[in-house]
């Protein structure tokens, strides 16, 4: 197998979207008419007799794919229910949108004092929070809201039902009282950090 | 040599001390992050290449550093338990034992350069590009404690311990008062001479007042004019003929 | 190519954490000691010699990488490589981190002397530690950990891959040279009070 063809291989294994070839050729540097030759030896080498990676022309590009036959194998690891629990990061950040909601994600960092991509990114895909449009502030960040799933999940009926805090009073009905007290704290926390 | 041109190569910055100064003032650089020890190793260096050490400059060196390194110590270890009086054969005993712990890590830490150098891994981070679409979520009703989000935000609630600055033995003094002092002089006044205005001072208040004046500089409100080495500074209004005028 | 060897093929390629071989036994519903010959298979197939994409233990399972003749260009197709151009801050904060788990902020200033906010938030951002909840202690410091992405990265298998910390211990003549530097600067103090 030449260099030029074990490249354009690990690039199409490893990317998240299928490329063109005019992407495989600026990434491997190679002009494009050089990149056929190897894709024609991966079609023949990942072509369905062989393989159950198949490599696939789609919409956009190349890209590898599960062959058709193992369909049924790969949906039960899609649908695999997530591993392990919530993590106290994502438990964390699902407190704070269930209390606060509709809160931004600039907002969520700033009130753990850490950056919580991930935990947003995680319960997004669990379907524990959803975009509920965007803010007015700076920027207009996208900001979040718990699910159905979430209050099913955690048997509440609504938003009023949320525990007590044993630090706050939760009387208001709306959260700006305990939104701006996150904050304060978060303050303090980040000015001694 | 003048502190303000001594160059520094950190980790955390790279360029002259004074612009780092104004970076920690403007709050755009952490303290905390600044190993201030390399600092002075980089001062010790240059004045041993110079082969001179002239005392105004080093003590202007040291009052800046000591003020430095104390802001340092409470914003790293906020509760004083951890800076109790040591006898010098403890402070040592303590330093060495921390300096092995550190090497350790060091070492970790180039066991990690060299495993990463010797075989790079690259895979794929994210789903595979044709995959199946994930079905949507599964719901386990009830499966999840609510008392866990309260606690959760009941620990986000909750004030961190105050820092107590009862051991900071003179007072801190504030480069703001010196940055409103000097702009309400350059207000009547086209510049003012700076050993007159710091005149009386003590060391800590004159390195605050110098700090005030770099600041100023930085925002182009003043520039420095020093005839000559040594020579007495006058710090004048940019721009003070427009003002007058206007 | 057995249809079981397929499976696990496609498995592996469409997971995006590697697998490990009860999990392929689950996901295929084959007795775990019949996923060895297929292992075996694909193992001979994606090796360094016969194609740019290897297969390879790590992280408490299987998984695909690029080969490492291909690693560069493969770099290029991300913005910003696990462990391309890590800082010696960085590398010191990672290894705390990946032997004192689960660790706060403070406890890895107090071990590299200086605080190391920059580096924790370089390590965040390229996936290789991730906020593991809060700590105890007074003002409840965030905590981190390593990732799969860390071990996937400097081909761990599992925690226990690291080696141990005594490995890294100063020899007795370090000790010396040392005590001595800091007698030294001791002695140099005391000369000039």
């Amino acid at each position: 197998m030449s260099e030029l063809t074990r490249s354009v291989e690990a690039l199409l294994f490893i990317s998240t979207e299928p490329l063109s070839l005019g992407e495989l050729a600026t990434l491997t540097e190679a002009p494009p008419e050089r990149i056929e030759r190897p894709l024609d030896a991966l079609l023949d080498r990942y072509c369905e007799e062989r393989s159950g990676v198949v490599l696939e022309k789609a919409a956009g590009g190349y890209g590898f794919r599960a062959s058709p036959d193992t369909a049924d194998v790969c949906a039960r690891l899609m649908e695999r229910p997530p591993a392990r629990g919530l993590s106290q990061a994502a438990l964390e950040t699902l407190a704070i949108v269930a209390y606060l909601s509709p809160v931004s994600r600039p907002e969520i960092a700033r009130i753990r004092g850490v950056a919580s991509d991930s935990a947003v990114a995680n319960l997004l895909e669990r379907g524990l929070i959803e975009d509920a449009g965007r803010a007015d502030t700076p920027g207009n960040p996208v900001v979040y809201r718990t699910t159905t799933v979430f209050r099913r999940t955690f048997g509440l009926e609504d938003e009023e039902a949320l525990p007590a805090l044993t630090q706050f009073e939760l009387t208001e009905s709306d959260h700006q009282a305990l939104r701006a007290r996150l904050h304060l704290v978060a303050d303090q926390r980040a000015g001694q950090a | 040599m003048i502190v303000a041109d001594l160059e520094l190569d950190l980790d955390v910055f790279q360029g002259p001390f004074d612009l780092l100064l104004a970076l920690i003032l403007r709050e755009e650089v952490e303290l905390a992050e600044v190993p201030i020890a390399e600092i002075i190793a980089a001062y010790v260096e240059r004045a041993y290449e110079r082969g001179e050490l002239d005392l105004e400059s080093a003590s202007e060196f040291l009052v800046l550093v000591a003020a430095l390194l104390e802001i340092k110590v409470r914003l790293l270890f906020p509760s004083d338990e951890e800076i109790e009086e040591l006898t010098p054969e403890q402070a040592e005993a303590e330093l060495f034992a921390r300096l092995i712990e550190y090497r350790r890590f060091q070492g970790a830490a180039g066991w990690l350069r060299d495993r990463a150098a010797q075989t790079p891994r690259i895979f794929r981070i994210g789903p595979a590009p044709l995959a199946p679409p994930r079905p949507a979520p599964l719901v386990l009703e009830f499966s999840e404690d609510p008392w866990r989000l309260a606690e959760a935000v009941d620990t986000l609630l909750v004030p961190p311990p105050p820092i107590d600055v009862s051991s900071v033995r003179r007072p801190l003094v504030s480069v703001d008062v010196f940055l409103e002092r000097f702009r309400s002089i350059l207000r009547d006044r086209r510049g003012f001479a700076f050993d007159e205005a710091v005149h009386g001072l003590d060391r800590l208040s004159q390195a605050a007042a110098f700090l005030a004046v770099l600041e100023l500089v930085k925002r182009g409100e003043v520039a420095g004019e020093q005839a000559e080495t040594f020579g007495p500074i006058r710090v004048v209004a940019v721009g003070g003929a427009e003002q007058a005028l206007a």
